[in-house]
């Protein structure tokens, strides 16, 4: 038989033990952050070597990431979603059956962090890119000058002194990456945004879990939101004049 | 070997409901559990978001799909579908204060709102020529706007207006203005399960199980509990 | 001798869509599209083709509107974080991060369902102009996606703008520049041309915000597609289609930008 | 331009024990000169010295720490503010003056974002409200008298470091002013510019500027200025002549500085 | 450290017909010079006649357009590219000949994310693999050697720019190269700093380190350089000794650059 949530009040609600839908929340917050972190960086590394793909003089590869990055950002993530979790397992466990192998299974939450790396990787190659070419290029001449190897150009001169400049930018990225995880409900994992659809639905309290999942959307961007404010001054330090 | 049933995460009440813990209830899910022992199947259900239903069914993730889905000849080119399990009628409902009826004439020059996508919308384009329809994504919407007074007239399923005009909101707001039409080639052939093609025996499986319960009774008990009316449609 | 051959090679590959791999690349995008199109099942496109292309303007639409006036307002957004005064700043600041931090759908919905339903409890409001306005969605569509715009690209510009060199602006105050002068002349093409790249990628951002004003009864490019697939149970070939539409739009941004980038390109 | 009104006072420039400090660290620590009407005066001394910072208090770009400025007999007037200490009371005026007065950076500070000729052209049009034409016509004027014609059309970042040197002087010159601060203008260039450089100071000064020249080049200063004024650790040392201070240093530490330089 | 392994030839450095060439304007129009171990050279010439380019051209800043270069005996070899022209064909080779050479860019080019001490022993504990102990010592006696040893925790931003200069001067002698390339290593210096370097040129010079030195300062070259190129319109218009270049100059062009000068 159906829960009777219309006679339950606010607390009874959103109280952590079921019926009541705190909990769910929670764990479903729980959910998003952990796909979202893990995207994120993922995405952080593919869009480190992307950005530096596309400003290196190999024309195949600045081709390729071209591609890349205009196709996967411009691709819905639901199509994305659907094509790795459902399409293309079907493709491989196709020629896999005619081979007379047994199927595979691609899991929901590895497709999720899949989805959401690609996609951010994409966003994130145009970000740094961007913020190495506001590095003067005479710091990087002097290093080049000086005969430090590439690698090291990169992560000792170059990567430290873009930071400042990318952080703005790939803090957008991860308050986009929190929310991109509403897709996984596709896959069948509960996130946020469908326990509180769930909620909503289930007891008729549009509103109430709407703002509820809203808040905890909004304590978790105000709190990345002091973290990254923490990176941006650290990493400001002589990059601005005196005073 | 596992039958899997999918069914869609969102609630659709009282067919399909979660509840916090992440457990499915309702008068479908019954039903379905009901089937599958009457057919002596190990059925494990399945939720995933309505996005996914149909992927997850042709990719082999799920084998069965029990989410409310109405039959239609467009649909069959895609997938197979079991014999109906239940049927309602489509309704009209408007504004207390305005008066007017269900047939289309009366509804030519009205804001009408549906659900996009489904076949009340479909209903709506092709027999209230003159009215202006708006579009939802859920039935929901719809009421709510109805409410607010953004549209005159919503219709949907019979069974899913009644609940709204139970509610608070519907009660102070709104009636209903009356059945819509008979149109089996829109309004469809009921709801059935969703099944790939070429999924035979199963099909016939679960068309003996319907069937079956519905012939010794289950079926009607079940619906009972729910329902003040006969959902099995005519 | 070098030379000689530098400029030959320049001219041999002087049309760069001519490099091999390019070719390569083009071929198998022609049999990759080529088998699409004549293995799947396109026969709902005719049926719907009407819907499409107005859902497609309804995108274009919304998209290009509230880009530029959230563009423009973010302007003012970004500034007084980087100048100041401290109220404003904070306000600015504030504003940026409430609207950034939570869901655009969230939003979305307070403005239409949460404000829309306030609106008729106002008495006699029902029999005044403003009600037909008041009760369609894209009032309410236009005004939370410029909202977000203005959120995201005013953080950006505060970026853009303190990242410009001090002695530039320098040599404008020295002159005896107007402060307004300064930002429009100076300050924020400068900022600007820095951010291009980012901009291009933020404006592709909001073309996939779009979709969400679906849930308010606008159909969009990809709410007409999900009723195709809803309709008939194909699941592919109508994402392809959608999937192909938002290509096209991305490259377009992207061409646009990749072209605004070259006339700014000096440094 | 107001160049031939009649000023209050004779001095076109009066600098009253200027003080600035930077993080807790005293750069300036009472600097005290004047300049009348067609004065050059050379800031000679060591590097770290405080000459750019002298430089920039005069037209605020710093705000002073203490102390008193007045530039064309007009008293900039400073208010506290809780801030920083000090800020400028009237923007307008402190606008209406900077108008008049053509600065070149150590930095240069070209615009990166415009050619050099929009380098130039930027404040006749913008600021002066010289209609188009004409500024550019006089853009080139100055661009053939630096030597930069054919480049106009670059970006600064395209332009080797002397000729970036000499765009900023053109730029300074373009707005026509009757108060040059100059920071090392002719660090970037090789000699042969900088005797031209030179004969457009000299220019400069026979049409009644004042110029305020910070510099390396002894020979530079000695033919171009009427005064020198020695700046060593945030005070002015000595100041005099440029005769006095290259043949007849007083105190310890010009005349340590002068010897350096022979 | 291999600056005592006996070299192939005799010459520490060879230009051979070097061309650059940027957006279809010839900047380097075939400049040939050779330096051998000890020798050091001053580059004269006008502002914009392809002394910095020469300069970046030679460790590979700028890839040549065409030509031939030799360093430590090494030839670097270029190979075609169908994008740029020319490019380095081992990027191996050219990093260990960049690793023997020191160079000071007309810009400095500090990295602004590190303190000076930092941007100091950047490349001595990172490329050289020396242990930190050590480098920072390095450091300190060269930071104390050009007079910034109180700056060393500073921030480039906040420097004046001759301190900027010498920090970048510090950085280059940090590596302890063995051919140096400097971009006009005074510019930013009042004459008093400008002995000292002189002074620390002298001292490499007799350590037998070779030095190219883009310069203003016709006096410092003369003092320093035992060879003097003088660049016109991007190719070598006359070489010699000083005394040659700067007594008895041969060609027009030359001899007009002198009398300006003068
Ligand atoms: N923004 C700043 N923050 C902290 N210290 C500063 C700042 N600007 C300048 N200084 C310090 O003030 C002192 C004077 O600097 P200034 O630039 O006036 O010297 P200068 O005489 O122009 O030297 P140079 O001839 O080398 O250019 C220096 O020691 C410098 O380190
Ligand atoms: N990146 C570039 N793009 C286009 N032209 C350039 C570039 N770099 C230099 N040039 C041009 O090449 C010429 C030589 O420049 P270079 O910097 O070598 O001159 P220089 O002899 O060092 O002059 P200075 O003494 O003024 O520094 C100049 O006319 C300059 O405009
Ligand atoms: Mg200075
Ligand atoms: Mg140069």
């Amino acid at each position: 038989m159906l829960i009777d949530y219309q006679s339950m009040s606010l607390w009874e609600l959103l109280a952590f033990n079921s019926p009541g839908w705190g909990g769910a929340l929670l764990s479903g917050l729980a959910l998003s952050l952990q796909i979202a972190v893990l995207g994120y960086f993922f995405g952080l590394i593919i869009g480190l070597f992307g950005a530096i793909g596309k400003l290196s003089q190999n024309l195949l590869l600045t081709d390729l990431l071209y591609c890349y990055t205009t196709a996967v950002r411009a691709i819905p993530e639901l199509v994305l979603i659907l094509l790795i979790y459902f399409a293309l397992p079907n493709v491989i466990n196709d020629v896999l059956y005619s081979f007379g192998f047994d199927g595979v299974e691609i899991n929901g939450f590895f497709a999720g962090v899949l989805v959401i790396a690609f996609v951010q990787g994409a966003y994130a190659t145009e970000v740094i890119r961007a913020s190495i070419a506001a590095i003067p290029k005479g710091q990087i001449e002097a290093a080049h000058a000086f005969a430090i190897p590439k690698y090291k150009i990169l992560y000792r001169i170059m990567i430290p002194s873009m930071i400042p400049h990318a952080l703005p930018g790939l803090s957008n990225l991860w308050l986009i990456a929190t929310k991109d995880t509403a897709l996984l409900a596709v896959v069948g994992l509960t996130e946020l945004t469908l326990a509180a659809k769930q909620a909503a639905g289930a007891s008729k309290q549009q509103l109430t879990f709407l703002l509820a999942a809203g808040a905890l959307y909004l304590l978790v961007s105000l709190l990345s939101e002091v973290l990254f404010k923490y990176l941006i001054k650290r990493t400001e330090k002589g990059q601005t004049h005196g005073s | 070997e596992t039958l899997r049933i999918g069914i869609a995460t969102e609630p659709y009440p009282p067919f399909s409901v979660p509840d916090a813990s992440g457990q499915y209830t309702g008068w479908e899910i019954d039903i379905t559990k009901a089937i599958c022992a009457e057919a002596k199947l190990d059925c494990e259900i399945v939720a995933t978001a309505w996005d996914g239903i149909i992927p997850a069914l042709l990719s082999r993730k799920i084998d069965v799909a029990a989410a409310s889905l109405s039959i239609t000849e467009e649909r069959k080119r895609v997938i197979d579908f079991s014999d109906k399990y239940y049927q309602t009628g489509a309704a009209v409902i408007g504004p207390k204060n305005k008066p007017f009826g269900s047939t289309p004439s009366e509804l030519d020059d009205k804001i009408i709102g549906v659900q996009g996508a489904s076949i009340h919308a479909k209903f709506v384009k092709k027999h209230y020529k003159n009215a202006t329809i708006k579009e939802y994504q859920t039935q929901d919407e719809a009421n709510q706007d109805l409410y607010s007074g953004r549209i005159d007239a919503t219709q949907a399923d019979a069974l899913t207006l009644e609940s709204f005009l139970a509610s608070a909101d519907g009660m102070k707001c709104c009636e209903l203005k009356g059945m819509a039409i008979n149109d089996e080639a829109l309004l469809g052939a009921g709801i059935g399960f969703g099944l790939r093609k070429g999924n035979i025996e199963l099909k016939e499986k679960l068309n003996d199980a319907i069937q079956a319960i519905r012939d010794n009774g289950q079926y009607d008990t079940i619906s009972k509990s729910y329902f003040s009316f006969n959902i099995y449609g005519e | 001798m070098g030379h000689e051959t530098a400029r030959k090679t320049r001219y041999l590959f002087g049309i760069r869509w001519l490099f091999p791999h390019r070719m390569i690349l083009l071929v198998l995008l022609c049999l990759l599209v080529f088998s699409l199109v004549t293995k799947l099942d396109w026969y709902w496109i005719a049926e719907y083709k009407s819907a499409i292309l107005s859902a497609v303007w309804k995108t274009i639409l919304l998209l290009v509107s509230t880009f530029i006036v959230g563009f423009i307002l973010a302007v003012p957004i970004g500034l007084v974080q980087v100048t100041g005064p401290r109220p404003l700043a904070m306000v600015a600041h504030s504003f940026c991060s409430i609207i950034r931090g939570t869901p655009l759908l969230l939003q979305i919905w307070i403005f239409y369902y949460g404000f829309g339903s306030v609106f008729p409890e106002i008495e006699g409001i029902r029999e005044s102009f403003i009600w037909p306005f008041l009760t369609s969605a894209w009032p309410y569509a236009f005004f939370a996606l410029t909202l977000s715009v203005m959120a995201y690209e005013g953080e950006v510009l505060r970026g853009a703008l303190s990242g410009v060199p001090k002695g530039e602006l320098e040599a404008a105050k020295a002159m005896g520049m107007k402060p307004f002068k300064i930002l429009t002349r100076i300050w924020l093409p400068r900022a600007i041309q820095r951010t291009l790249p980012i901009i291009g990628g933020e404006v592709i951002i909001q073309l996939k915000a779009t979709p969400l004003v679906a849930t308010i009864t606008i159909i969009d490019t990809y709410a007409i597609f999900s009723n195709i697939r809803l309709e008939t149970y194909i699941v592919y070939e109508p994402l392809l289609l959608m999937t192909l539409i938002y290509l096209i739009l991305a490259g377009a941004v992207t061409l646009i930008f990749t072209f605004l980038e070259r006339q700014y390109k000096n440094r | 331009m107001d160049r031939n009104k009649p000023l209050k006072t004779k001095y076109i420039l009066e600098v009253s024990d200027l003080k600035k400090t930077f993080n807790d660290i005293d750069v300036l620590k009472g600097i005290n000169f004047t300049a009348q009407k067609g004065d050059v005066i050379a800031l000679i001394g060591g590097s770290g010295s405080g000459k750019s910072t002298t430089l920039r208090c005069i037209n605020m770009l710093e705000t002073p720490t203490a102390g008193e400025i007045a530039i064309f007999g007009q008293h900039i007037d400073l208010i506290p503010d809780h801030a920083n200490g000090l800020k400028v009371k009237s923007k307008e005026q402190l606008r209406s003056i900077r108008q008049r007065i053509g600065m070149v950076f150590q930095g240069f500070h070209l615009w990166s974002h415009l050619t050099i000729e929009q380098n130039i052209i930027e404040v006749p049009t913008q600021v002066l409200k010289i209609p188009r034409d004409l500024a550019i016509e006089e853009a080139h004027e100055l661009l053939k008298r630096v030597n930069l014609f054919d480049k106009r059309h670059q970006y600064p970042s395209c332009l080797s470091g002397g000729q970036q040197q000499r765009a900023a002087i053109a730029r300074a010159l373009a707005i026509n002013p009757d108060l040059m601060l100059f920071d090392e203008p002719t660090s970037a260039l090789d000699p042969e510019l900088v005797s031209e450089v030179l004969a457009v100071m000299k220019d400069l000064a026979s049409e009644g500027r004042s110029m305020i020249i910070v510099t390396h080049e002894m020979k530079f200063a000695a033919e171009v200025a009427n005064k020198v004024l020695f700046l060593n650790q945030g005070v002015v040392e000595e100041a005099g002549t440029p005769n006095d201070i290259f043949y007849a240093p007083r105190s310890e530490k010009l005349k340590q500085f002068i010897r350096s330089i022979k």
